[in-house]
């Protein structure tokens, strides 16, 4: 079958979830809860098995491009609706499938109480999303990619809003989507610079842009900078960036395993994907590379402190995405696009394990999601409680665990860019390991806070919810030992070598082993200490009413929100109502009305020569006829 | 022959109709006759293509030179698809609202049909003018006897607006055809005139303004929103999905060619007013509580995206294949959103339709919760809603894309404004439609809204259909983009006016 | 001494004075009267122009029977009083003024008209006879003439049917 | 005698007939200043028929007699227009017991 064959299968990858998409939406009514289930992680083990076909078979070098059909074609514009298989694409292919096959099967359970229809509904959503962000990362051009980003931002505001019926949850599945969009804009008018100025959005055509093949380049300075600054606006609304990141904690409104799948192992690393795609643009314009360095310091620094605050779950796990994302924008900005893409594997790995284990918290505490009111789940949840554990211990980067190796390339990166990004980068590490071990002991640590029959209900959640934490679990570890620095294992980065077709190895700065060792102790040293700090502050529990301005500032997150309030949302708001009950009524309808009123007027005012005395009409007359006469005698001569 | 029998059938069966004794017969007959007037337009896409077929021609008026002359060119032949295709969604969607006089309803509404496809089909200026008039009585009647409280007043500033453009168009017509040497109306001898630049400058606005009322754009839209609130909805889809794109179309067919330079000199203004529209409508979308209205800004913000896109295709090319080569861009991007917006604003006025005839009301805070109780109408909703605001793989998508690039090529110092505000548009669009959406499905339900709504099967066809073509030209628009391809690129050679230059 | 110009003068002052007269007399019964003394005085004119048939048709139909149908119907509405209210001062006054606006233009237009000096024929002239005339109409003119006379059926029937008294039996019927 | 006496007499008394329609309110006064005017036109017509008929006699000893017919037919007008018109005062009358044309503004309506 030359359908199974590589490289065909790879159009499997994308139309198994969308037919799993189409089989449980159209027959949600009709089918059982273990039917949906079954037919929706089949069709995501399937993709993930097609996408390991994919991944063995990729040949080395020049990407596989696969076109299905045009697209658009119209002239000089030949969009075609083409999939490319390359050492990126294809990693992201696993981690897309992998984690969303095991996220399906977690859901399996999670989402077991809702009516079937329900969730018929929500396999289908989550089965939709997959497939559009297949489509992202398989497009060949940037119009399916952008094709694919919409759809999972669509996705993601139907997930975020899936329970409807809350009005809070409605509204932020709109922020989402709104924030998304102005992203969006500037993502299409980069791709529109793009055609103006080549005639192509392909990504293979890329080199030809800028000139690097024997060919003069078709985009100057300024077009780089223009178009790299464009995508990234677009990389900050979908990746949660400054300053478009606030939807991303309000997602959380969505269940708990979307905010695993969609906000925080895949949808949200599109924009690094995307810069990673495009990085041969983004290497030609270094003045972005720094903006983007910085945007992404910024959002890792301003997340983080948030997150010390958050009493969420999930709110904080939500922060430390954000942060986590910041990261890796860090490491785009530094010129390191392997690492950010290492980063962006090791961070769906344990950042979705975390939200998994936060889920199965959720879940045996009956839809309890404040950590002050948890506590000594350690003993009934065993299996989250290790699980969770390690994800902690991943995300602090502790050796050996994967986020040590990713977080350390990045940390290398961001030194080599400059000392100071280093230390704002090491200081934002110590937070993300000093919050995410508050989370962890007020969560599992101490005793139980909270209600009494939450107690007696408390019980580890069934097989499909822990299976996929362990695998998670195990992968956490050991997927960080793909890309082991060259300073510790010779030919360890196996990760750069893999994706040197698509991302040159950058040549040029070195630094000496010393160093690198010295950054590495004392990163992970600091780490250490501020597990620590906050093991020895939050092992016994205390209320933080502590109250301090700073503190204030940081619960009320900076205060973004309703800064964007005040100087967006409201003034657009109140010209949209002044437009709508003055402007429109009063002034241009005014106005149509004002012609209409003006001749009622008149004719108002000439009925009054209309007064039905037949002698005034005489009158009338012959003044008329002594004019006329006037006239033509006298006048017209 | 195809030409003049997507004309004669609307005309003949909407007397037929009309003049029906029995009322139960009336709804068959009608959609016998759109259907056959589909099947028309089908027959002559696939088995009559040649010209021959779409090609009439005969003596009219004598004494002023008015021949009645059809001629389908492709812009011709995609919009009476639009046109048949409208007529049809609008029997289906109204199959089971009982109306008083249903005769007289569905035989104006067949009129009203011929009258848009002789203003589509026509290439002769008197009888283009003629079709004009003849779309818009009919909806003169439809509104003042079917429609709303207001509908007197409303129908009367309707009529009158989009009159005076009409007759403003009339003393164009006569202008030129004064100037013809042999005085005749062809568009092919308006085309000849040429004329120069100084008598363009004030003729463009007579035409213009006609062209704008009827789109409408900003800011001649008033008339629109209270028509479509209070026109029967059956007629607002015929309203909006077809009759606006009538301004489109004669821009494009008796615009843009005939008065180019005219169109060059005023085409920064007008792709300002089209921007601008595109925000203000926009803007009042979202403060917009009553749902009909809420669709007719949408439409006035989305029409404007394509004025501007057009009248960003005019300029000189010096001989220029690749300013031609994004001019076709622009043009392939207007003709495919001409017919994708109709068939995503019909499917928007079904929706909208059946939700105020099952709930009774149109205010989005008086609905609530329907996502639990109706989901089909939310799932068919919420797909043309987001086909609405463009989202990818839906069919206004690829539109737009090619619209967008057409603005961004707009010989105009300001394009790059032009395009940020457009862009805006999408930004705002999708406050508006997702507000809608939650204010509508989101939520709690009321009383009003705990009985959710079930779909007879006249209804979900017409919707399946919407849904259709949204997800064809959605995901394959290359269908349509093939189509008219050909004629796009000898269109906007056509328009352009660099051998003013040479002259 | 040639006494035709003198006859002219007189019947002129007399059909202006009586003609004056008519419009400003608060009794219609005078009113009437002053007409019939207007009429008179043109019927003088026609016969000065020696248009005898004319003359004798003016005083016979006007004078005569359209008059006397005036007296009767004013004396039948018993309108001998002088009980017609008056107008507005001011529309009197602005009707007057129209009116004499007018003659001051055409008088003003017509006074240097080249037809000044034209002459009418008076006293002489056979056109004006009865034999003349009738031959004319009963030949010439002989479909007009009895179109007339069906539009003065018409009229009569008209008068009959406006004047019948309507009562409420007729109304509904 | 001059045409022009015959002119100015019309005119004098035409212009006195429409004073007349102007500022009564009379309607059969109105009425009667109607048939002076129509007197004034009438006096004109055999006045021009008679210059007619002096200025080419020599070339048509029958000119001029149309003018005096269309007298005559004005005067049969004039006759069939009082009786309708007397008719429709009278029935006016007989209504709103009054022949004051300020009644008579229905056509305001």
């Amino acid at each position: 079958m030359a359908m199974l064959s590589f490289p065909h299968i790879a159009y499997l990858i994308p139309l198994l979830p969308l037919l799993g998409f189409l089989i449980n939406g159209l027959g949600r009514n009709h089918l059982s809860h273990r039917a949906i289930a079954w037919i929706c992680s089949g069709v995501m083990a399937l993709a993930f098995a097609a996408s390991g076909w994919v991944f063995w078979n990729l040949p080395a070098g020049a990407p596989t491009i696969l076109t299905a059909f045009d697209f658009i074609r119209v002239g000089v514009l030949n969009i075609p609706f083409a999939f490319q298989l390359d050492a990126l694409s294809a990693l992201f292919l696993l981690i897309i499938t992998g984690i969303g096959f095991l996220i399906h099967v977690y859901s399996s359970a999670y989402m077991h109480e809702e009516s079937a229809s329900q969730y018929g509904r929500y396999f289908a959503y989550l089965n939709l999303f997959v497939f559009s962000m297949l489509l992202l990362v398989m497009g060949a051009n940037f119009v399916i990619l952008f094709i694919g980003w919409e759809g999972v931002g669509l996705c993601s505001y139907l997930l975020i809003g899936f329970w409807f019926r809350n009005p809070a949850y409605a509204q932020a599945a709109n922020k989402a989507f709104v924030m998304n969009r102005v992203g969006d804009l500037a993502f299409l008018i980069a791709i529109f610079w793009l055609i103006a100025r080549t005639g192509s959005v392909n990504f293979i055509d890329l080199p030809m842009a800028l000139g690097t093949v024997g060919q003069s380049a078709k985009l100057s300075a300024m077009d780089i900078t223009g178009i790299t600054i464009l995508l990234f606006i677009g990389a900050t609304g979908k990746s949660a960036q400054i300053p478009l990141y606030t939807w991303l904690p309000d997602a959380m409104a969505g269940p708990t395993p979307v905010s695993a799948l969609i906000h925080a192992a895949t949808m949200v690393t599109a924009g690094i994907y995307m810069i990673a795609r495009s990085n041969l643009l983004y290497t030609a314009a270094p003045l972005v590379l720094t903006i983007v360095a910085v945007i992404g310091l910024a959002t890792a620094l301003l997340a983080a402190t948030i997150a010390l605050r958050q009493n969420d779950i999930k709110k904080v796990l939500a922060y430390s995405t954000v942060s986590q994302l910041g990261f890796m924008f860090l490491a785009l900005g530094s010129g390191a696009y392997v690492a950010a893409v290492f980063h962006v594997m090791t961070h769906a790995f344990f950042k979705a394990l975390l939200f998994l284990g936060s889920g199965s918290v959720i879940h045996a505490l009956g839809g309890e999601q404040d950590i002050r009111k948890m506590g000594g789940l350690k003993k009934s949840l065993p299996i989250t409680y290790w699980t969770f554990l390690i994800g902690c211990l991943a995300i602090a980067g502790i050796f050996p665990f994967s986020g040590f190796f990713s977080k350390d390339a990045i940390l290398l990166s961001a030194f080599l860019k400059s000392p100071v990004f280093y230390a704002i980068a090491l200081f934002t590490a110590l937070l993300t390991a000093f919050y995410m071990f508050r989370l962890f002991i007020l969560t599992f640590g101490g005793s139980f806070r909270g209600m009494e029959e939450q107690r007696h209900h408390l019980h580890e959640s069934p097989l499909a919810m822990t299976l996929p934490l362990m695998l998670l679990a195990v992968l956490s570890v050991v997927v960080g030992w793909i890309g082991i620095p060259e300073v510790l294992m010779h030919g360890g980065d196996r990760l750069a070598e893999f994706l040197s077709a698509v991302i040159p190895v950058a040549s040029g700065h070195e630094v000496s082993h010393a160093t690198e060792y010295m950054l590495m102790g004392l990163s992970s040293g600091l780490v250490l200490l501020s597990i620590y700090v906050a093991w020895s502050r939050y092992k016994q529990y205390r209320s933080e009413e502590s109250e301090s301005s700073l503190t204030r500032f940081l619960d009320n997150k900076w205060y973004v929100d309703e800064a964007y309030q005040a100087a967006i949302v409201q003034p657009l708001h109140r010209l949209a109502g002044w437009i709508r009950s003055f402007f429109e009524p009063r002034i241009l309808d005014g106005a149509v009305q004002g012609v209409g009123r003006v001749v009622r007027y008149l004719s108002q005012q000439i009925r009054f020569l209309q007064s039905g005395q037949t002698g005034n009409y005489a009158l009338w007359m012959v003044i008329g006829i002594v004019l006329i006469l006037s006239i033509q005698f006298f006048i017209r001569k | 022959m195809i030409a003049l029998l997507l004309v004669l059938l609307p005309l003949i069966g909407g007397g037929l109709v009309f003049f029906l004794p029995r009322p139960a017969a009336v709804r068959p007959l009608s959609l016998l006759m759109a259907l056959s007037t589909l099947c028309a337009v089908v027959l002559g896409l696939t088995l009559y293509a040649g010209i021959d077929s779409w090609s009439f021609d005969a003596e009219w008026i004598q004494p002023l030179g008015a021949r009645f002359t059809l001629k389908g060119d492709v812009l011709g032949k995609w919009m009476s698809m639009l046109a048949a295709l409208g007529s049809v969604l609008s029997v289906l969607g109204s199959w089971n609202t009982d109306r008083k006089k249903p005769q007289r309803f569905y035989g104006l509404l067949l009129w009203m049909q011929a009258g848009m496809t002789i203003v589509f089909l026509s290439a002769d200026a008197f009888l283009f003018y003629f079709g004009w008039e003849l779309a818009l009585i009919p909806a003169y009647f439809l509104s003042s006897i079917w429609g709303g409280e207001r509908r007197i007043a409303v129908t009367i500033k309707f009529f009158l607006y989009t009159f005076v453009g009409s007759v403003l168009m009339l003393i164009g017509l006569i202008y030129l055809h004064g100037l013809t040497p042999d005085g005749s109306f062809q568009w092919q001898a308006f085309r000849n005139l040429e004329l120069e630049e100084s008598k363009q400058v004030w003729l463009f606005w007579l035409f213009f303004l006609a062209f704008a009322i009827k789109v409408p754009l900003f800011p001649f839209h008033t008339w629109q929103p209270d028509t479509y609130e209070q026109v029967p909805t059956p007629v607002t889809l015929l309203l909006s999905g077809v009759m606006v794109k009538m301004g489109v179309v004669a821009m494009i067919r008796w615009l843009l060619p005939i008065l180019d330079i005219g169109v060059f000199i005023w085409s920064d203004v007008l792709i300002c007013l089209a921007v601008v529209g595109i925000l203000y409508a926009s803007l009042i979308a979202i403060r917009q509580d009553d749902l009909k209205r809420l669709i007719a800004y949408s439409s006035i913000a989305h029409m404007g995206l394509t004025v501007a896109a057009l009248f960003s295709l005019t300029g000189f090319s010096n001989n220029s294949n690749v300013v031609l080569q994004y001019h076709l861009i622009g043009f392939q991007g207007v003709m495919l959103q001409l017919f994708s917006h109709g068939v995503n604003i019909m499917g928007m006025w079904l929706l909208a339709d059946r939700i105020e005839s099952r709930f009774g009301t149109r205010k989005l805070s008086e609905l609530g919760g329907l996502a639990r109780t109706a989901p089909t109408l939310t799932i068919f909703f919420v797909v043309i809603a987001l086909a609405n605001i463009a989202l990818p793989l839906t069919n206004a998508f690829p539109g737009e894309f090619l619209q967008f690039n057409a603005i961004f090529h707009a010989q105009s110092p300001y394009r790059i404004v032009f395009l940020i505000g457009s862009g805006l548009g999408v930004i705002l669009s999708a406050i508006y439609t997702l507000n809608m959406i939650r204010r509508i499905f989101y939520g709690e339900t009321n009383s009003a809204t705990e009985n959710g709504l079930r779909f007879s099967i006249a209804e979900a066809l017409a919707l399946s259909v919407v849904v259709g073509l949204i997800l064809l030209f959605g995901i394959y628009p290359q269908a349509a983009l093939d189509f008219t391809n050909e004629y796009a690129w000898e269109y906007v050679k056509s328009i352009d006016i660099t051998r003013f230059l040479t002259k | 001494m040639n006494i035709t110009p003198y006859i002219f003068w007189f019947l002129s002052v007399m059909a202006l004075f009586s003609a004056l007269m008519m419009v400003t007399s608060r009794n219609p019964v005078y009113s009437v009267l002053w007409l019939i003394s207007t009429f008179f005085a043109i019927s003088g004119h026609y016969i000065l122009l020696n248009a005898q048939f004319l003359a004798a048709v003016n005083i016979i139909v006007y004078a005569g029977a359209i008059m006397v149908l005036f007296l009767f119907v004013i004396m039948l509405m018993n309108l001998n009083r002088e009980t017609e209210p008056q107008k507005n001062r001011w529309l009197k006054l602005i009707g007057a003024l129209a009116g004499g606006c007018l003659l001051l233009v055409m008088v003003a237009a017509l006074k240097d008209a080249e037809l000044r000096s034209q002459q009418a024929m008076v006293g002489t002239g056979s056109i004006g006879l009865i034999k003349v005339l009738g031959k004319e109409l009963f030949t010439r003119y002989v479909v007009p003439f009895e179109i007339s006379s069906l539009l003065f059926l018409s009229a009569m029937v008209g008068a009959a049917v406006i004047g019948k008294k309507e009562t409420p039996e007729t109304l509904k019927s | 005698m001059p045409i022009n006496y015959y002119l100015f007499l019309s005119l004098a008394l035409f212009s006195i007939g429409m004073v007349g329609v102007l500022t009564r309110r009379n309607a059969i006064i109105i009425f009667m200043c109607i048939e002076l005017m129509l007197n004034a036109v009438n006096l004109l017509l055999v006045a021009f028929s008679k210059m007619h008929h002096l200025k080419n006699l020599a070339i048509n000893p029958m000119i001029g007699v149309d003018g005096q017919l269309f007298v005559f037919f004005i005067m049969v007008v004039a006759a069939a227009e009082v009786s309708v018109g007397l008719a429709i005062i009278v029935m006016m009358y007989r209504n709103v017991h009054s022949v004051d044309i300020q009644f008579l503004n229905r056509l305001k309506h």
